[in-house]
Parts: structure tokens; C-alpha cells; sequence
């Protein structure tokens, strides 16, 4: 059953070859129907190869297919070929599978666009290409995957590209990948000098060779990959101007999927790891631990519904990479199937509170909608508890795993980790409480619902300052600032109308997969319970793959629960926090968030401020020096030409007689020569 | 008739008038003394050939002298036709007048 | 006249195909130039007519070839000029077949695809003689039909550019065309010399390409430097090299847009082209000597051109600048001596042919419709026109090397082989794959994203007669992506001789990459791999996958 | 001895007509002065046996070339005296001085240093016994028969040539003090900046 391996990516293939062929022809909501049938029959597939795996022991379950020879040349050679083993049978099954809910649930939300059968041809090219990653059975055809899905989201960021802003933000994501991306192709041209091959199967054969720096050299390269594609520090800019996109594609590229695939690529790649260094797994641990603590303090002070979600998926990436350098690569993978079910749920149900609202995605413009969207509020409210750490959702069982093995590298990264966990537990009760409950900010018109926002987007706030100014500098990491968005005839997304808002619960295509989701962020714990031995399901079934890499613990039973009780009541504190601040007290004198956390430590603002200062003006100046002096060198030597001939024009006077005295001169200089040389008459 | 007079003689008279003629064609402005100029110095080459034919008793020298009377000859009709077209129009032009052909 | 004589004295033994693809266009060029210039349907019907035929030829001869032979195929040799040991002496390997083929396929497509605004008797003729030329230096193996073609090839070039340019086009045609004299003045000097003293030291001239190749160490080690540097001026800046690129953004820019596609597709590779058959081949031993030179010059190029496209505000100077880096990953393949690295550069040589060309094309149309090219003019055409949008997308995505289109695989590949070699430079070459997404992309933003202004609301949609010209380049952009292998596996036997040609002559050595990994390849890969045979079933099927993209690819975007 | 003082004599007559030929303000005078010279040259042929060349000589130029001088001063009647002080072209004298004299001695010191001691002519040797005439008569038509032919159709050129250069065109008479086209088929190049 293996050997239908090839079907997985094929399907998704096939199914955006077709849509672009006639998806037009096919329209809504036909072309959607499809393209979930294509994705959908691509997760049948990986569950029979998934089974098929079953039937097989430990070494026997890598599978590796050939299809055809892609780049032979000289000694190297690549195949188009799929390696199905433990982690990317894994892969495959959460990515089908959520894309599969997800493309259900953008058949209702992209109801209605111009561009409906386009979007779906991205999504499946999308998906295909997330499917290559996993996939591939060397890095180049992962590579391969790697740039398709960075193309992919650009397509899809600025999907509704008549928006300067969406434009920016996708070209700001593939550029930021290609950084990444470098890292990648140098780590690969690395592999292979080393290594005479970058097939998976021989490296992890030959890992055992490699000269420590050179594996060290090549962790770090990846690592640089993995920061771009994963939103890592230094890199994660991208990411939270990407929820410019539908909210579809936030859902399934920048949360459940393609910004796992840094997380993926360095398990895969674990053996090398193990060769390498020792501190470089630190490095790994602590570039995670860094980001998740920065992104969860910016995620505290976000107002869009959308941004909140966005840094907190940074701030969990960087909670897998904490785990891949703390080694606990089976929770980091863990985590990560269980992160792509909570936020997937979460931003799916942020889609539909705005979708419910008609486009408006300040929270600052919600409250209160426990009611009027039951199923979407009971789904968002388990994908909040499950991110925030309360057992037993599934979220508590992966994050306190990864502690746990963070402790065991060093209590301070666990600290780190902690400190994160609280402010996550707050940061997503702030955003409940201000969406579902409290009290309604929408029923009224914007400016007296929400001045401060009203300001914001430049309409006259209700009473004192009638006068409307918008903010001056465009800073993403805030709330889409946009200068009276209403006098321009259209709004641009995530701006709801001025007046009143009724707000209404979404179809069934959109709330069936909240509901599957929400299942499975509540039991999908119970893949890697660290119970028993025979409860850690998932340890077991990746060992093959994982275990050069794997870490030991060297942890007392009784430090587990103790850790284990600290996180919970740290989460606890968390929400109980959130709860003082958002809950209780009055809207009126609601506390504002600092600046600084708003504006994310200005860190994008000043990269922005870099690129258009400095970094253009080097730019223009090397434009500069073309023209003027690499092209005026030769343009000066066409001068110099000119000028020359012209001087000797100056010789020919016209003056017969003063030819003659050239002529004359000549005769002398004949003359001397022939007395000085002596000559023979 | 014995030859008193070496031929080193006739050759530094040749070289001399050579030199004057060079001289007088760069010192006058009159196109026709110009001519004149030319045909001095054509004759102190004349003298010299002849010279060398009698040292080394070669008629060729001779020879050459009569061809470079020949061509004297049709350059001092062509040359004087040009000096014709030029004064006709004015007759007070001098070499420097014609300077058409200044770069 | 001469070679034409002697092509038809050949002509009874067997069809001389390769000359017959010298002639042919130039023939045909004759023919138009004496058609009646008040016909130029006529004209353009004739021209028409043998740039496809010779372009089936040029396709034929891929047929023709036999893929796995190292040395040149076809071989037609007629003595020219005896005394000097001139001879028509043409042939085609590995290097020269694809480059051979792009032709044939690019002078129909630029035909077609880009007619003369004015005066179109010329401009055809001028464009056949053109396609004699081009074909003529790919496949001359004589140094002194090498240098007549890659002269003849700069007068149609300067009379489109001049006669059919924009604004600025006198003075693009002259620089374009002294620049590159300029450079011809040194490799005719050098040839010469080579010639002479080759014949010096071994008794008797020949101007013989192969000849002289193969009797390395005639000529003095340092002789052999200098002639090779004198031909290197030539290349570099027919490439262009980096500080002798200036000519190309001109030139490019106010060439008619059939002009830039086949200066941007075809005319730049005569200077690569040049460096493998009359720097490597030839002078095996001073490339291998001015190897660092040439791929410090090639990395810097690389990032430079990048950069410096970022910042231009005339699409097509952009496009312009964006071929210098390209042309900067080519050379740094070319001298990085590896198998990898060479099998890239030819590879990328069609590469960039096709995509830049494309480009060119594209750029084209949006000038035809807009009256102007500059960035800041255009916007939001994406709303207005989406299926040009796609197709310049697609090309677009090609030319910043996303894996799976063109682009990548030879970048890869020089990338690759140049790390073996000149591990650092490559580290940095890589590095312009980031700028190359950023001004491609922030062009793609400005030109086509946004809100369409009142100027730009009326941009005609991509035509079909504009679709079926760009089907064939997106089909070979996806198809060259997905399954380079035929082509690469006919490349790679001259390659890996040329590579052992100039190991075998210069002290240089192929770096050997370590083999451990194939060697230590453990038994779940054996046992993977049989498993892999076993059901080759769902290979083929795999592989039926395959074209089925390029297919879709190019019926969605030509069709439209 | 008597050489000598033929030598003497006719040097004394050749160099003191060129001198008038560069000096004479009158060119009527130059033109006779110039007679002086060519009757000089003549007697020095003599001198040197070369009699048919001096008949020749006698014939050609004092007959012929300084006849048609005249006859073009007398034509054109510029027989006025130019002046020699001024000088338009800035040291055109001085230089022409210095070079004149500098091509002088430097040739004299030739000779005076180098001896001639070419080969003597195997062909054809030079008998004396007068007949020279004879002798360059075979000369001209066995060896140097192509040159020959050449100066016939060289004549012929000139005679072509003057009678075209100095017919009178029709148009307009132009003095030379405006720019304009004097020589036929002449152009006047405007400076281009």
C-alpha cells in the first residue's frame, strides 16, 4: 500500500492543473468543491499508506519511490522521488487532513470573490507543494517544496492585490523566505560536498562521517532557512503582515502548516545536528525560547484579531524550536500537530467572527458575541484553552513536554518558556474576553463604539476632536492604519462598515470543520501522553527516524509533576490576569497597551526605516556610480577620442607652405638620420 | 678629359641648391615663384643623378633625368593651369589665400 | 559566396544540414531584401517561412544528434582558403546543439511575436541575416569563420537597433556597436596570432579550431595567456563582464522589442558560448589560470547587476541589468571548471535565453500598449489584464529561479559546481537569488498590483495571436524545470570531456567530492530502492504526472 | 684645370640665379634669374659629358617652362612686386631658414663624409664615345620602355588637365576676399563644433 506514496502530492497536483485549466469555466462554488475533493482524496491516500506503515516494524518503514531522474549532472544526481516514513507520513496526514477542513471552510468564506477559482488553484498548487516538502526524499526535491509553498503564500498573501498593503506584505514574505532560502542552498551545496549526496537515506548513513564543524556549518545554514521559512527571529517579520491574506490562508499556511516546515526540516535533518557542536543545539534552543517570549509580549498589546493570533503562532514556533534544541524533537513534532489543531481552529474562527461581522477585524469594534455566534464561540473557546494550557486539552500536553525537556537543558530556557506560557495564557484570554464577551462595541456607529479606533482610520470621533487625521507612518506591526479608508468607495479588508454591525453566525461549510477541529484540539493530546511508556504512541512511531537525534531525560518523576503543576497554575494566572483586566473592569477606563508592545519593540518599523533609509540609499548610490562612473569611463574615452582628433584637426591650416615645412622637416630628420648612421653612396 | 673636379663637389652644389629651392618654396607666397622654387629644386636633383651616372658610368642616371624632365614638365602645366584658375579670379592671391582645406 | 560554393560541392555526399542553417537565413535574407518593399505581407510571409524552416532544421539536428558522444557530430569541412589553412569548418556537440535549437525556436517567436512598427523589408531581412550569423558562430569550428560570423552578427543588430529603436537610439546602436568592435579589434589580433604561432611551431597555418585545440603546448604557456585574455576582452564584453556591461542597458533599452529578445536570447551567449569553445577548449591551461579572475568578475556581476537593476525605473533597463546577473551566474559556472558548474551554464545559457527573452517580449507588449516603459507609469495592470498578469508571472517566477520552472535548475547546478571550486564566491552568487526576488518582485508590485489609474484602466488583455506566441517559451520554461534530463544528459559528454581537456592540460583538477555517502548508502536505501523497482508501475505513472503540468501550464496562459 | 674653372663658373651662375629666384620681389625677374640657373645646370651636364641631357635641358625648361612662366605672368599680368617683408604665417621665415640651412649641411656633410663607392653598371655601361644619345635612346625603349609609355599618357593627362583647368567657366567673377569655391570641384568645410 506503500506504493501508492506518490498519489499523496499527485492528487492536489492534478487537481490545480484542472482548476487551471477550466476553473473559470467551472466557477463558484464547483471549483471549490473540487479542490477539497482533490485534497481530501490526498489525506485518504496518506491514511492507507499511513496504514500500510502499520503493518510494518521499525526499519522497514522508511519507503522510498522513485519516479523519475530530475537534475543528473556529473557525479551529482537528484531523483524526483518520495521518502514515506514515520515523520513525513506523520506530515502528511495533519496537513491533508486540516487542508482538507480548510478548503471546505474557504468555499464559504471566499463566497462571492471575483477571483473564487483562482484561489483555490493557489491553495491546491499550495498544498502540492507543502506535500513535495514533506516528501521528498532529498533536499532538493524538499527544496523544491520549500520555495513552492514561499511562492505559494506570496500568491496568496496578496491575493487581493489591488491593496498596496497586501502587495507589500506578500512580496515582504517571499523576499524575507529567500534569506532563508539562501541558508538552505548553501547547507544543501554543503551536504553534498561533504556528503557526495543529499539524500535523506545517505545522510543519515553517512551523518556519522562528517567532520564536526562542517556539520555544525551546515546546522546553522539550516537553522537560517528554518528562522525564514518558521518566522524565527531575526526573520519573523514577514509573518504578521501575511494576515493580509484571506483568513483561509492564514489558517493553513501561516499557522497549521507551512510555517512548521522549518520545524520539520531541522528533524529531519537531526542526525547532522547530533554530529554537530554541542552548543549548537543551544543556539537553536535559545533563537525559540527568544522569539516565543517576544512574540507573546507584542501578541499582549495587538487589537487585530488576526495580528493577536499571528504572533502567538511565532511565539509557538518558537516554543518547536526551543524543543528541537532542547532535542525533544517527538514533542517538537508533537507540538506541532497539536498547535496546527488549536490555531488552525482559532483562526478559522477568528475568519468567521470577521466574516460574521462583515470584514471588521478590530477587537476593539467586537465584544460580546458569545450569543449572536454560538458555534464559532464554543470552538474559539477550546481552541483557547488549549493554547493556553489547560489540561487536558492538547495543548497542555505538548507544551509541558517541551518544558520538560527545556528544564532538563537548562532551568533558564524553561524559565523563558514559562514566562511565555503565562503571557500566552493572557494574551488569548484578552482576546476572548474582547471578542465574546464583555460588552457589544459594534451595535453602535464606530465613532461613538470606538473612538480611539475611529481615529485611527481617520473618521470624525464622536465628540471632541471632530478634525480627522490618520497616523503618518505606516507601521504594520499595528493595526492596519489607513487614512479615511472610508472616502475611498471600497473597504479595504479587515475594515468593517461605519454604522452598526449585525453580526450573524457563518454556513455550515465553515462551521463543520470548527467543530472538527475543536474535537481535535480537545483529544489530540492522547497521541503523546507521557503517562506510560505504552501511552507515548507517538515517541514510539517516530523512533526510527528521530532517534540519532532524540534526547534522553535525566528527569526524577516528581520534577515532572512539579513542572507540570507550575505550568498549569501558570496558566491559570494568566487567564485569572486577564480576567482582572478585561473582564471585570468598565470599557471606560480599560487599560491602554503600551506603544512599545503595540508597535512590537518597533523592531519592523526600524528594519522599515533601515531598508528606506540606508539600505536604498547604498543601493541608489551603486546605481549612481554605474552611471557616472563605470559608464562615464567609457563615454570618457569616447570623449577623449573626439577631443583628440579634433586637436589635430588643428594641424591641417590649409597653408601650403607650411606643409612644405612638415615636409621639410622631414627631409632634416632623414638627413640626420642618414649622418649620424653613416651611409654608402 | 681627366675628371678635376671630384664628384663630391657637383653632389654638395646639388645639396645646396636643393636647400635654397626648399627654402625659397616655404619663404615665398607668389604660387608661380613657388614653381620656380620647385623647378630649382628638381634641377639640383637632376644634377645629382647626372653626377652618379658619370661616377659609375650609368646611363640610367641619365635616363631617370630625362623622365623627371618629362614629368616636370606635365606638373609645371598642370601646376601653372591651377595657379591660372586661381589668380584669374584674384590676381593678387598668394599660396595663403587658397587655404580651403583647413581641418 | 565562397562558403556557399563550397557548401553545394559538398552537397553530393551528404545533405550539408549545418550549413544549410548558415545559408538558409542569410538566402532567405537576400530574397527579402529584394522583395518589393510595398508588399510586406509578402515579405513578412518569406521571412516567416524560413525562420520556421530553419528552426525545423535546427530541431531536426537535435533529432539528428546522437546523445552520449563527447565530440563534435556532423562535421562539414570544405576547404576555403588554402594557403592559410582557412576552412568552412562547422560542426555540433553538447555546448553548441541547445544554443542552436534556442536559436532556431527564438527568431519565429521574435518574428512573430514582435513585427516592425515601420518599414518591415529591412527589418526582416536585417533579422534573417541575423539568425545566419548567430547560427554560424555556434557552429563554426575554424577560428576564422568563428570571427567573420561573430562580425557579421553586429551589423543587422546595429541597423534594427538604429533603425527601429526609441529615442535614444543612435546613440545606444553606436556605443553597442564600437563597444563590442572594441573588443573584436583584440580577438582578431589574437586569433591571428594564435593562428601564426601555432603554425610557427608546428610547420604549417591552419586556422582550425579542433587542430589547434588538440595540439596543446604549441604555443608558450604565457603566449597562450596573452591570447587568451585578448579573446577574453572580446567575450567579456559581448557577455557582458561586469565593468564592461554598460553598452547592454542602452542597447537593450532602445532596441525594438525583437531587437532585445534576441540581443537578450541569443547575442549575449556568443560571448559565453565564446569563453567554453575559444577559452576553455582552446586555451586550456590560461583559463584554468585566469579561472579566480573570471569568477571573481562573474560573483560581482551577479550582485552588482542585481542591485543595480533594483533601482532602475525603466522596466526594460531592468530587465537589462537583471541579465547582467544572470549572465554573472553563467560565467562563474563556466570557471568553476566543474562538471556541475559548465553542465549549468550551457543549461542556463537556454535558460535565460528562453525566460529573458520571454521577458523582453512581455515588456514589449505592455510598451506597445502603453506608449512608455517606465515603472512609475504603470499600475494595478494585474485587475485589468489577469491572464497577462499570470503569464508574466510565470516568466517572472522562472527568471528569480523558483525550483520547478527553468531558471533553477541551471542556477542550481552553477551554484552547485562553483561550490566545489571557488566555495566562497558561490556563497555570496547565492546570495543574489535574494535580490533577484526583491526587484523582480517590487517591479511585479509596482507595475501590476494596486488599484489601475485612469491611464492604465484601458490595458488590452493579452491577445491570442500574443498567447500563442508565449505558449511554446512557458511550455519549455515549465517542461526544461520539471525534466531538464534530456537535455542535460546530451550536454553532460562534452562537458565532462572538456572538463578532462582542461584537467589534462593545466594543473588544475576537478575538485572530487567525497564520496561517503553513496559509498556508506546503508540497506534501508538498497532495500527502499527495490522496493522502488518493484513498483516502477507507479514511477512511469509519477512520471505521466510530469508534463501534465507544463500542459495545463501553457494551454491556461496561451489560450487566454 | 679647365673644369675647375668651368665648374667654378657655372656653380657661381647656378647659385646666384636661385638666389634671385628666392629674392627677386618681381616674379618676371625671378623667372629669368631662374634661366640663370638652368643654363647653369646645363653647362655643368656638359661639364659631366651628359650633352644630349644638356641640350634637353636648354630645350625643355629655359625654352619651354620658363617660357610659359612668362607667358602666364604676362597673361595674368601680375607682374607687380609682392613684398617680402610681410609675412602672414607666424615664423613661417625663421623656420624655413633654419630648415633650409639644416637640409643643406646636413646633405653636404653627407657627401663630404661618405664615399661614394656604388657599383659600377654592369648592363649598361656608359662608353664614352659621344653617343650618348644612342645609348639612352636604347635605354628608354629596352629597359625602362613601360615608364616611358606611362610619361606619354601622363603628358597626355596634363595636356587634358590644363586645357580644363584654365578654360573660362561662365558665372559670376568672385574676388578672393570672400570664402567661396575657387578650385574646381573645391568645397569649403564649415567647422563643425
Amino acid at each position: 500500500m506503500l506504493e501508492l506514496t506518490w498519489l499523496i502530492p499527485a492528487l492536489p497536483l492534478a487537481g490545480f492543473v484542472v482548476l487551471m485549466v477550466l476553473g473559470r469555466r467551472l466557477g463558484e462554488p464547483l471549483a471549490g468543491w473540487l479542490a477539497t475533493a482533490a485534497v481530501g482524496g490526498s489525506f485518504v491516500a496518506s491514511a492507507v499508506v499511513f496504514v500500510g506503515m502499520l503493518g510494518r516494524h521499525g526499519e522497514e518503514r522508511a519507503f522510498s519511490q522513485v519516479l523519475f531522474e530530475w537534475v543528473p549532472a556529473g557525479g551529482f544526481s537528484v531523483d524526483v522521488g518520495f521518502l514515506a516514513d514515520p515523520l513525513s507520513v506523520t506530515m502528511c496526514l495533519f496537513i491533508t487532513g486540516i487542508a482538507t477542513l480548510i478548503h471546505l471552510y474557504a468555499i464559504g468564506y471566499m463566497h462571492g470573490d471575483r477571483d473564487f477559482s483562482k484561489f483555490f488553484v493557489y491553495l491546491n498548487l499550495f498544498v502540492f507543494s507543502m506535500l513535495m516538502l514533506v516528501l521528498g526524499d532529498n533536499l532538493l526535491v524538499t527544496f523544491l517544496g520549500w520555495e513552492g509553498v514561499g511562492a505559494c503564500s506570496y500568491f496568496l498573501i496578496s491575493f487581493w492585490h489591488t491593496s498596496d498593503a497586501n502587495a507589500s506584505a506578500g512580496k515582504k514574505a517571499f523576499v524575507t523566505n529567500r534569506v532563508g532560502d539562501w541558508g538552505y542552498m548553501v547547507a544543501m551545496f554543503l551536504t553534498f560536498t561533504a556528503l557526495g549526496s543529499i539524500r535523506y537515506v545517505d545522510i543519515q548513513a553517512g551523518a556519522g562521517g562528517l567532520a564536526t564543524t562542517t556539520a555544525t556549518a551546515i546546522t546553522l545554514l539550516l537553522l537560517v532557512g528554518a528562522a525564514g521559512k518558521s518566522a524565527q527571529l531575526p526573520l519573523f517579520v514577514w509573518l504578521p503582515d501575511a494576515m493580509a491574506g484571506p483568513t483561509p490562508v492564514s489558517a493553513l499556511i501561516h499557522a497549521a502548516t507551512m510555517v512548521t516546515s522549518g520545524v520539520y526540516l531541522l528533524t529531519r535533518m537531526n542526525p547532522v545536528i547530533a554530529v554537530g557542536s554541542d552548543w549548537v543545539p543551544t543556539v537553536i534552543a535559545v533563537v525559540g525560547a527568544a522569539t516565543a517570549l517576544f512574540a507573546a509580549t507584542v501578541a499582549v498589546a495587538q487589537t487585530d484579531i488576526k495580528k493577536v493570533l499571528a504572533y502567538s503562532t511565532i511565539s509557538q514556533l518558537g516554543y518547536m524550536f526551543l524543543a528541537v534544541g532542547s532535542g525533544a524533537y517527538v514533542a517538537a513534532i508533537f507540538h506541532m500537530v497539536t498547535h496546527a489543531f488549536f490555531k488552525a481552529l482559532l483562526f478559522l474562527g477568528s475568519g468567521s467572527v470577521i466574516h460574521g461581522l462583515g470584514d471588521e477585524q478590530d477587537m476593539r469594534r467586537m465584544g460580546a458575541l458569545r450569543k449572536l455566534l454560538p458555534v464559532t464561540s464554543a470552538t474559539f473557546i477550546v481552541g483557547w484553552l488549549a493554547i493556553a494550557g489547560v489540561p487536558p486539552f492538547s495543548g497542555f500536553w505538548s507544551k509541558d513536554e517541551i518544558l520538560l525537556y527545556a528544564w532538563d537543558l537548562s532551568p533558564a530556557l524553561w524559565a523563558v518558556g514559562f514566562v511565555t506560557a503565562i503571557l500566552t495564557a493572557f494574551y488569548m484570554s484578552r482576546q476572548v474576553f474582547l471578542t465574546f464577551f464583555g460588552e457589544a462595541r459594534w451595535d453602535r456607529p464606530l465613532a461613538e463604539a470606538a473612538p480611539d479606533l475611529a481615529r485611527e482610520r481617520g473618521v470624525p470621533a464622536g465628540s471632541a476632536d471632530g478634525e480627522a487625521e490618520g497616523r503618518p507612518d505606516g507601521d504594520e506591526a499595528a493595526s492596519p492604519t489607513v487614512v479615511n479608508v472610508y472616502e475611498s468607495g471600497h473597504l479595504p479588508h479587515g475594515v468593517g462598515p461605519l454604522g452598526p454591525i449585525q453580526p450573524h453566525e457563518s454556513s455550515w461549510t465553515m462551521t463543520l470543520p470548527l467543530v472538527v477541529l475543536a474535537v481535535l484540539a480537545v483529544a489530540g493530546g492522547a497521541l503523546q501522553l507521557p503517562f506510560t511508556s505504552g501511552t507515548k504512541r507517538l515517541e514510539h512511531w517516530l523512533e526510527p527516524v528521530v532517534a540519532p537525534g532524540e534526547h534522553h531525560l535525566a528527569v526524577a518523576t516528581g520534577t515532572k509533576w512539579a513542572l507540570a503543576a507550575v505550568a498549569v497554575v501558570g496558566g491559570l494566572v494568566g487567564i485569572a490576569a486577564a480576567v482582572a483586566l478585561y473582564l471585570r473592569r468598565r470599557r471606560a477606563e480599560q487599560p491602554a497597551e503600551p506603544a512599545l508592545l503595540a508597535r512590537g519593540w518597533y523592531y519592523d518599523s526600524g528594519l522599515a526605516a533601515f531598508a528606506g533609509g540606508p539600505g536604498r540609499i547604498a543601493f541608489d548610490t551603486l546605481a549612481w556610480f554605474d552611471r557616472t562612473v563605470v559608464d562615464g569611463a567609457v563615454n570618457g574615452v569616447a570623449w577623449l577620442v573626439r577631443g583628440t582628433g579634433g586637436g589635430l584637426r588643428r594641424t591641417q591650416s590649409g597653408f601650403v607652405r607650411a606643409y612644405a615645412g612638415f615636409v621639410a622637416f622631414g627631409a632634416v630628420v632623414v638627413v640626420a638620420v642618414m649622418v649620424f648612421r653613416g651611409v654608402v653612396l | 678629359m681627366l675628371a678635376a673636379v671630384s664628384s663630391g663637389w657637383y653632389l654638395s652644389l646639388g645639396a645646396v641648391l636643393f636647400a635654397m629651392g626648399a627654402a625659397g618654396l616655404m619663404v615665398r607666397r607668389n604660387p608661380l615663384v613657388m614653381f620656380m622654387c620647385i623647378e630649382l629644386m628638381l634641377n639640383a636633383v637632376n644634377l645629382t643623378f647626372v653626377t652618379f651616372a658619370r661616377r659609375l658610368d650609368d646611363v640610367g642616371g641619365q635616363v631617370v633625368v630625362f623622365f623627371v624632365l618629362v614629368v616636370a614638365a606635365a606638373e609645371v602645366v598642370v601646376g601653372l593651369g591651377i595657379i591660372v584658375s586661381i589668380l584669374r579670379r584674384s590676381p593678387a592671391a598668394t599660396a595663403d589665400d587658397a587655404s580651403y582645406l583647413r581641418g | 559566396m565562397s562558403a556557399v560554393l563550397a557548401a553545394t560541392e559538398g552537397a553530393h555526399a551528404t545533405f550539408p544540414l549545418l550549413t544549410t542553417l548558415v545559408v538558409l537565413p542569410a538566402a532567405g535574407a537576400l530574397v527579402v531584401g529584394l522583395l518589393s518593399k510595398r508588399r510586406p505581407e509578402l515579405c513578412r510571409t518569406v521571412a516567416l517561412l524560413v525562420s520556421v524552416l530553419t528552426g525545423a532544421l535546427t530541431i531536426a539536428t537535435l533529432v539528428a544528434f546522437e546523445a552520449g558522444g563527447a565530440e563534435f557530430q556532423m562535421v562539414e569541412q570544405y576547404s576555403w582558403i588554402r594557403d592559410l589553412g582557412i576552412s568552412w569548418h562547422l560542426g555540433v556537440d553538447g555546448i553548441s546543439l541547445f544554443l542552436l535549437v534556442m536559436t532556431g525556436v527564438l527568431f519565429p517567436i521574435a518574428i512573430i511575436g514582435a513585427p516592425a512598427p515601420h518599414d518591415e523589408k529591412p527589418f526582416l531581412a536585417w533579422l534573417l541575416l541575423l539568425e545566419a550569423g548567430c547560427l554560424g558562430v555556434f557552429l563554426a569550428l575554424d577560428l576564422f569563420v568563428f570571427f567573420v560570423m561573430f562580425e557579421i552578427v553586429l551589423v543587422p543588430m546595429y541597423f534594427l537597433i538604429s533603425g527601429w529603436g526609441y529615442a535614444e537610439r543612435r546613440y545606444a546602436s553606436m556605443k553597442f556597436f564600437l563597444y563590442t568592435m572594441f573588443g573584436s579589434a583584440f580577438m582578431l589580433v589574437g586569433l591571428i596570432a594564435t593562428a601564426v604561432l601555432h603554425g610557427r611551431a608546428t610547420g604549417q597555418v591552419t586556422f582550425d579550431l579542433v587542430t589547434i585545440a588538440s595540439q596543446q603546448g604549441e604555443i608558450a604557456t604565457t603566449t597562450a595567456r596573452w591570447l587568451f585574455l585578448a579573446f577574453a576582452i572580446a567575450f567579456a564584453i559581448k557577455v557582458p563582464l561586469f565593468p564592461l556591461h554598460t553598452w547592454l542597458p542602452d542597447a537593450h533599452t532602445q532596441a525594438p522589442t525583437a531587437g532585445s529578445v534576441i540581443l537578450a536570447g541569443v547575442m549575449l551567449k556568443l560571448g559565453t558560448y565564446g569563453f567554453l569553445r575559444f577559452g576553455l577548449y582552446l586555451f586550456p591551461e590560461a583559463s584554468a589560470w585566469f579561472a579566480p579572475a573570471m569568477v571573481t568578475l562573474g560573483t560581482v556581476g551577479v550582485i552588482y547587476g542585481a542591485v543595480v537593476a533594483t533601482m532602475q525605473k525603466d522596466l526594460k533597463r531592468l530587465v537589462a541589468y537583471s541579465s547582467v546577473a544572470h549572465l554573472g551566474f553563467i560565467v562563474l559556472g563556466t570557471f568553476s571548471l566543474t562538471t556541475q558548474g559548465l553542465e549549468g551554464s550551457v543549461l542556463q545559457m537556454v535558460n535565460h535565453g528562453i525566460s529573458t527573452g520571454a521577458l523582453f517580449l512581455l515588456v514589449g507588449m505592455i510598451s506597445d500598449r502603453r506608449h512608455t516603459r517606465e515603472i512609475a507609469a504603470l499600475k494595478g495592470l494585474q485587475k485589468v489584464a489577469p491572464v497577462f498578469a499570470g503569464v508574466f508571472t510565470v516568466v517572472m517566477m522562472s527568471s528569480l529561479g523558483l525550483p520547478g520552472l527553468n531558471g533553477f535548475v541551471g542556477e542550481f547546478l552553477i551554484l552547485l559546481g562553483s561550490f566545489t571550486s571557488a566555495r566562497w564566491w558561490s556563497v555570496v552568487a547565492a546570495a543574489g537569488v535574494i535580490l533577484a526576488a526583491l526587484y523582480l518582485l517590487w517591479a511585479y508590485q509596482r507595475t501590476f498590483h494596486g488599484e489601475p489609474d485612469p491611464d492604465n484602466e484601458g490595458f488590452r488583455e493579452i491577445s491570442l495571436r500574443e498567447g500563442l506566441v508565449m505558449a511554446p517559451l512557458l511550455g519549455l520554461i515549465v517542461f526544461l524545470g520539471v525534466y531538464p534530463k534530456p537535455v542535460l544528459e546530451r550536454i553532460e559528454p562534452s562537458i565532462t570531456a572538456l572538463v578532462a581537456h582542461v584537467e589534462g592540460n593545466s594543473d588544475f583538477r576537478e575538485p572530487a567530492v567525497d564520496k561517503t555517502g553513496p559509498a556508506a548508502r546503508s540497506d534501508v536505501y538498497a532495500e527502499a530502492e527495490s522496493q522502488g523497482e518493484g513498483h516502477g508501475g507507479a514511477g512511469t505513472e509519477g512520471e505521466g504526472e510530469a508534463p501534465a503540468t507544463d500542459g495545463g501550464a501553457h494551454d491556461e496562459e496561451g489560450g487566454g | 684645370m679647365v673644369e675647375v674653372v668651368v665648374f667654378a663658373i657655372a656653380a657661381l651662375v647656378v647659385l646666384g640665379g636661385a638666389a634671385g629666384v628666392i629674392l627677386q620681389r618681381n616674379p618676371v625677374h625671378a623667372a629669368l634669374s631662374l634661366v640663370a640657373t638652368l643654363f647653369g645646370i646645363a653647362v655643368l651636364f656638359v661639364a659631366q659629358e651628359a650633352n644630349f641631357l644638356a641640350a634637353v635641358q636648354v630645350i625643355v625648361y629655359a625654352g619651354a617652362i620658363v617660357v610659359l612662366f612668362l607667358f602666364v605672368i604676362m597673361l595674368l599680368g601680375v607682374d607687380q612686386a609682392d613684398d617680402l617683408d610681410a609675412e602672414p604665417l607666424v615664423g613661417q621665415r625663421p623656420v624655413a631658414i633654419a630648415l633650409g640651412v639644416l637640409i643643406g649641411a646636413g646633405m653636404v656633410l653627407v657627401v663630404a663624409t661618405s664615399t661614394v663607392t656604388g657599383v659600377p653598371a654592369a648592363s649598361e655601361r656608359w662608353v664614352r664615345n659621344g653617343e650618348d644619345v644612342a645609348q639612352i635612346g636604347r635605354l628608354l625603349f629596352t629597359d625602362h620602355l613601360f615608364a616611358f609609355e606611362i610619361t606619354s599618357l601622363l603628358l597626355v593627362i596634363a595636356v587634358v588637365g590644363a586645357v580644363l583647368l584654365a578654360r573660362t567657366r561662365p558665372g559670376p567673377q568672385v574676388d578672393a576676399e570672400e570664402d567661396v569655391p575657387v578650385l574646381p570641384g573645391e568645397v569649403v568645410y564649415e567647422e563643425e563644433e
